[in-house]
């Protein structure tokens, strides 16, 4: 540690005051004109927002399938963790190679495959008829079971990468101890690698939860107008009608739902312990 | 460091010069068939004006929003909208008068497209007609009623309240299921029923297109501008004639207010309005034209809504009736339809 | 004052608002080599970096040479030091780290070269040159960092726990080494430790702290025949302390009269001092240890456990077993009361 | 232990679902056909060609360039020593900075756009492109941070101490002596920067103009109005960009570490 702070102040401010100034301050702004009213201080806006059967439900959506998708995403996560964590040097780094890969490429190429896959004449459906599952095409596209896969895909690999790195950090040998002290599997999930690993959730558990609800492209893509979530609605708010109002009062609820499932998942993983 | 500390702020202000250096016409259109709009309009006119076409593309509803947020500081110059958008914007004063005798192709329009939001506000450049886009091979639709029907059930899309088309199928649709009123609001509560059996709502003509393509969607209104998307697909698609008629609007042209480019704004619009640019667009079947000069061939014709005859049978919507009804619309749509 | 080299007047070293040294008075004379020792936190360290101008002065100045270089930056001070860790630069190889101070001062390339190479040699590396510091061994690190240092002909040398990093092996080899340098520069070097041997076998004189105050300054047969302050007895083995109350001494558990008259203060007897097997005084024995020419013994005894220690040819007492001993007055330290 | 089958199998649906479909797109873009389709109707090259000759796509590409290049420049040129006096002094007001410089991860990137469109492009008079670029180097700034942060951390403060009693100002063992053993750092921070930025929606989303369109935004209209496999095209050919890039980056950086 170097004693001069004045001088590490003057090499950490320009950072500070660059994404304060330009980033915050407008920011703070936009999210301050939805407690106003007609110049006054008020909660009337969201009142009035909440009161609306649309909002309603889409915000429901969006909570529903922000959980839904980290649940799943912790499920697949955790099998998909401890298959990597237990493979040799090599072919760990390789697999997890693979995993994050996805995380580099755009959005758009991940979600727009979707289309492809889950349309009319995609593969699911030829493989649904070719199973002689159904007779007729199931409507996949513009239902949220689309949003949900694209966002699985999309926010995956965040889970398992949180999940890698919290179990490599497991004492060695625990599990197998466990087995020897007479636990089952189920048991040595919930006992030993739950407990152990609950860091990592956390901290996935919230990337993916608070991904999922700020997406744009995916719910925008698979879901349209008919699926909407908080995302996709704040700017059919701001294109269609220009009502900032709304969209402040969006974008407060989904910074106050990011930090809040943060919170939330933290305070669960220490009332666990 | 040094070196790209240097380099960045050499680009930045080699990119600012040069954006400076050329005389500029921004213009905001619709997002269809731009390919097409490039070969037969902007490029020759980007030769004649020796001037730069930047081209923003969007729905109507989006670029008027957009207009909107700008009027400050207007970012477009000239933009094309639905005639209802653009009296949208008059009310709100973010348009400027037309000086028509800067526009001498004027006289030649058809007299509803001289002057269609009043005050010389905008001009018309195109009509068309709306009427159901469906695959014959698969279905026959002889009646607005039929998009809520068993036929098309889970494979129909409709356009999203919205957009232009929106407010033109409520209604028409209000008319085949005989409900009577300009709030729409059976016909709104009629669709909310069978929500379930519609694939989605379109925000534009364009994104329809490929829907029906993907056969997605096998039934859909759309206006007639659109028409070039499917008439040469790999399907059968057809042009539906429903018993209740078709409906269709306008198109018009306006320049936003203090836009400091009217000259060049002027020269553009009598470009695109003049008899030899409507012919071509009409013979691409991009437009169908406003310029009651025009004449084109029987074949032709029949892809577009051409015609003093035809204009007067569509079943248009007052722009002031959509203005001022279309936010109960919307709030009833938005309760009923989409959640 | 004027003899001294090194100065250090008053001189008060704080971290925020925790006082570390609160008034530190030093003389170091040209050529010596002086070891600043003591227990962790004692401020031997932080007065090195004070001296280095790694550390600012809360008070107090320091002169180098007869200029006071209270206020001189580092970089400017002509003092070097070897850093515990060494601190080599991973990214050069062993000549460039040598060269790096050279370069800084842009001597011409030949003298640099030479510099460089008779550094190299000194420490016994000239073979080494081209290895990066990864690629050597804990002592190769150590002689390349001295290297570095030494090529900048500095006027004072600091070496933070030169030895401690090394194995035992090692650190005898080094320690020579050390003192090799010095004699054949005559550098004034002050180096840092907590090991009281390094300090006895390498210093001119040992300079022992503790809480950041001068506990004793002298040479190594001072600190270690003659030390002043119980603190100084205990660091140099005098473990068993008591205090004098007319003619007995009196420890934790109790007090015992003594044959010999002795000052007020205390008095201090090393393990093997304390006379085993015939004696005045009852022990029992608590603890016994078997190391190699000695063995250890904990006794307890009227005065609290005192520890002692036998040639280990002497025949072994058994744990538990009852003898007789002697704290006899010839071995016995007498430390003066204070003020 | 679970038998290896098992294992593979999970792993190997995992990566399926993950990375399956790409060769989907990859495979949509090879059709001879005119319409997104899988299989595709025969192979040919045409529509890779094809991403090339759409004039929109060369410009939103070269925008999308500048802002992940310089963008993420001049977010290592404000976060270097940021994360430099994070790591070496005890500023006053640490966590503050620290959670200042943060924020852009935390905030949905759709308001971020909407504001700084609402509050600099619109009353300032601020073009978009300097908006963008504004927004994007706030964005990668927290990487930056963090990643230049854990490699400083990861390399002793003594050698600076070092270097300056060898006669080096502060700055001059920044450069020499820092900088050198942080490079991998910096560089890992860059690609991050890069990646983050070109794929960055939601903040383009309301800062686009008139001819002012990143690729990502491009690639979203383009995709709504046509429905031929050049979409599907250019998204393989991004998508190997990255993995070229990120192929590269793990290869000489141990990249994955870092994200």
């Amino acid at each position: 540690m170097f004693q001069n702070n004045r001088e590490g102040l003057a090499l950490a401010l320009p950072a500070a005051v660059f994404t304060a100034a330009l980033f915050l301050l407008p920011v703070g702004i936009l999210l301050s004109e939805a407690f106003q009213v007609d110049g006054q201080w008020s909660l009337q806006g969201y009142f009035d927002f909440a009161a609306k059967p649309l909002n309603q439900v889409v915000f429901l959506r969006t909570l529903k399938l922000g959980f839904l998708v980290a649940f799943v995403s912790a499920i697949i996560g955790y099998a998909a963790a401890f298959c990597i964590v237990n493979l040799d040097g090599k072919h760990r780094g390789r697999v997890f190679g693979l995993v994050v890969l996805p995380l580099m490429i755009s959005p758009v190429a991940r979600t727009y495959a979707w289309i492809v896959i889950l349309g009319r004449t995609g593969i699911v459906n030829d493989a649904i008829q070719g199973l002689g599952l159904s007779d007729t095409p199931i409507r996949l596209l513009f239902t949220e079971t689309a949003v949900f896969l694209g966002l699985l895909q999309l926010f995956l690999p965040l889970m398992i990468i949180s999940l890698v790195s919290a179990m490599e950090n497991l004492p060695k040998d625990v599990v197998p101890a466990a087995r020897v002290l007479g636990a089952n599997w189920l048991q040595v999930f919930t006992r030993v690698i739950l407990p152990l690993t609950k860091d990592g959730l956390v901290l996935g558990g919230t990337l993916v939860f608070t991904g999922s609800l700020t997406a744009y492209i995916t719910p925008a893509i698979l879901g349209g107008s008919k699926v909407l979530m908080l995302e996709t609605l704040l700017y059919q708010r701001v294109n269609v009608a220009n009502d900032f109002v709304s969209a402040g009062i969006i974008a407060t609820i989904l910074i106050v739902m990011s930090f809040g499932a943060n919170l939330l998942l933290k305070r669960i993983s220490a009332a666990r312990s | 460091m040094k070196v790209l500390l240097a380099l960045t702020t050499a680009l930045f202000l080699t990119s600012g010069v040069a954006q400076a250096a050329d005389k500029k016409l921004t213009i905001s259109v619709y997002s269809f068939a731009q390919d097409a709009f490039k070969k037969a309009l902007y490029d020759p006119f980007e030769k004649i004006c020796n001037c730069e076409l930047v081209v923003e593309t969007g729905n109507s509803v989006e670029r008027m929003a957009k207009i909107e947020a700008n009027a400050a500081n207007p970012v477009v110059d000239m933009a094309v909208m639905s005639s209802h958008d653009a009296l949208a914007l008059a009310r709100k004063g973010l348009l400027q008068p037309l000086d028509t005798s800067k526009i001498p192709s004027h006289a030649d329009l058809y007299k509803s497209a001289q002057d269609p939001i009043g005050n010389n506000m905008a001009v018309g450049y195109g009509f068309y007609a709306t009427s159901i886009v469906y695959r014959s091979d698969l279905v026959e639709i002889d009646s607005w009623a039929d998009l809520l029907s068993e036929k098309v059930k889970g494979r129909v899309a409709l356009p999203n309240i919205t957009g232009t088309q929106g407010p033109l199928t409520l209604h028409m649709l209000s008319k085949a299921l005989g409900h009577e009123g300009i709030d729409f609001s059976k016909t709104i509560d009629a669709i909310g029923e069978k929500k379930e059996d519609i694939v989605t709502f379109y925000g534009r003509s364009s994104q329809l297109a490929q829907l029906m393509l993907q056969e997605e969607v096998i039934a859909a209104p759309v206006g007639r501008f659109a028409w070039s998307r499917f008439s040469g697909a790999k399907f059968p698609f057809k042009w539906a004639e429903p018993k209740e008629g078709q409906t269709g609007g306008m198109n018009v042209m306006l320049m936003t207010k203090g836009n400091g480019n009217e000259e060049l704004a002027y020269q553009f619009m009598e470009y695109w309005l003049s008899n030899e640019t409507q012919t071509r667009i009409a013979e691409m079947k991009l437009d169908s034209p406003a310029n009651a000069k025009v004449v084109v061939s029987d074949e032709i014709a029949e892809s577009l809504t051409y015609g003093a005859e035809l204009i007067n049978s569509l079943n248009m919507l007052d722009s002031g009736a959509i203005i001022d009804n279309r936010d109960g619309w919307v709030e009833r749509w938005n309760e009923k339809v989409v959640n | 004052m004027s003899s001294a080299f090194v100065s250090l007047q008053n001189v008060s070293l704080a971290y925020g608002k925790t006082v570390v040294v609160p008034d530190l008075r030093l003389d170091i004379r040209k050529g010596e080599l002086v070891a600043l020792l003591g227990p962790s936190g004692c401020g031997k360290t932080t007065t090195m970096r004070a001296i280095a101008g790694l550390m600012s002065l809360h008070a107090g100045s320091i002169s180098i040479d007869g200029v006071d270089m209270s206020r001189t930056p580092a970089n400017k001070r002509g003092v070097g030091l070897v850093f515990q860790s060494y601190a080599l630069f991973p990214h050069l190889n062993a000549f460039e780290n040598v060269a790096f101070g050279l370069r800084l001062k842009k001597l011409p390339r030949t003298e640099i070269i030479g510099r460089v190479e008779h550094g190299l040699s000194t420490v016994g590396l000239s073979h080494l040159a081209q290895r990066k510091p990864a690629e050597m061994s804990g002592g190769q690190q150590q002689r390349l960092s001295l290297a570095r240092s030494l090529v900048m002909e500095p006027k004072v040398l600091l070496l933070d726990e030169p030895l401690s990093n090394l194995d035992a092996r090692l650190r005898l080899e080094m320690r020579t080494e050390l003192q090799r340098v010095q004699r054949d520069t005559g550098i004034t070097m002050i180096f840092v430790t907590h090991d009281q041997s390094e300090a006895l076998a390498l210093a001119d004189r040992i300079v022992l702290m503790k809480d950041g105050v001068i506990e004793q300054l002298g040479t190594a047969d001072d600190l270690y025949n003659r030390p002043e302050t119980e603190f100084a007895a205990d660091f140099f083995g005098f473990e068993n302390i008591f205090e004098v109350s007319g003619s007995s001494i009196r420890g934790p558990q109790g007090s015992v009269s003594i044959s010999f008259t002795a000052k007020a203060g205390h008095l201090a007897w090393r393990p093997g001092a304390v006379k085993i097997g015939s004696g005045p005084h009852k022990a029992t024995v608590r603890g016994v240890a078997f190391a190699g020419e000695h063995r250890e013994y904990v006794f307890d005894t009227g005065l609290g456990q005192i520890k002692a220690s036998a040639p280990a040819g002497e025949p072994a007492y058994e744990l538990g077993a009852s003898l007789s001993f002697d704290l006899p007055e010839d071995g016995a330290l007498s430390i003066p009361a204070k003020n | 232990m679970t038998g290896t089958w098992a294992s593979r199998l999970i792993i190997g649906l995992t990566l399926t679902f993950l990375i399956g479909p790409f060769f989907i797109i990859i495979a949509a873009g090879l059709s001879a056909g005119d319409f997104l389709a899988f299989p595709p109707d025969g192979l040919s090259l045409k529509w890779y060609l094809k991403v090339f000759e759409v004039e929109s796509f060369r410009e939103s590409f070269a925008l999308s360039m500048f802002l992940a290049v310089f963008g993420t420049i001049a977010a290592l040129i404000l976060g270097v020593p940021a994360a430099y006096a994070i790591s070496r002094y005890q500023i006053p007001y640490g966590e503050t900075i620290k959670t200042i410089v943060a924020a852009p991860i935390i905030v949905p990137g759709i308001i971020v756009g909407l504001a700084l469109l609402r509050y600099l492009v619109v009353p300032l008079n601020f073009t978009i492109t300097l908006a963008l670029f504004l927004a994007h180097t706030a964005l990668v700034l927290p990487y930056a941070v963090r990643v230049v942060s854990s490699s400083l951390n990861n390399l002793r403060s003594d050698m600076e101490e070092a270097a300056v009693l060898l006669g080096c100002s502060r700055l001059g063992a920044f450069f020499r002596v820092v900088l050198p053993n942080i490079q991998s750092g910096v560089l890992a921070a860059f690609i991050l920067g890069f990646v983050t930025s070109f794929n960055q929606v939601p903040v383009s989303l309301f800062l686009s103009g008139p001819g002012v369109r990143t690729l990502p935004i491009d690639m979203l209209s383009y995709m709504e109005i046509t429905y031929d496999p050049s979409v599907a095209a250019l998204s393989a050919l991004l998508a190997l960009m990255s993995v070229v890039i990120v192929f590269v980056a793990e290869k000489f950086l141990g990249f994955s570490r870092y994200v």
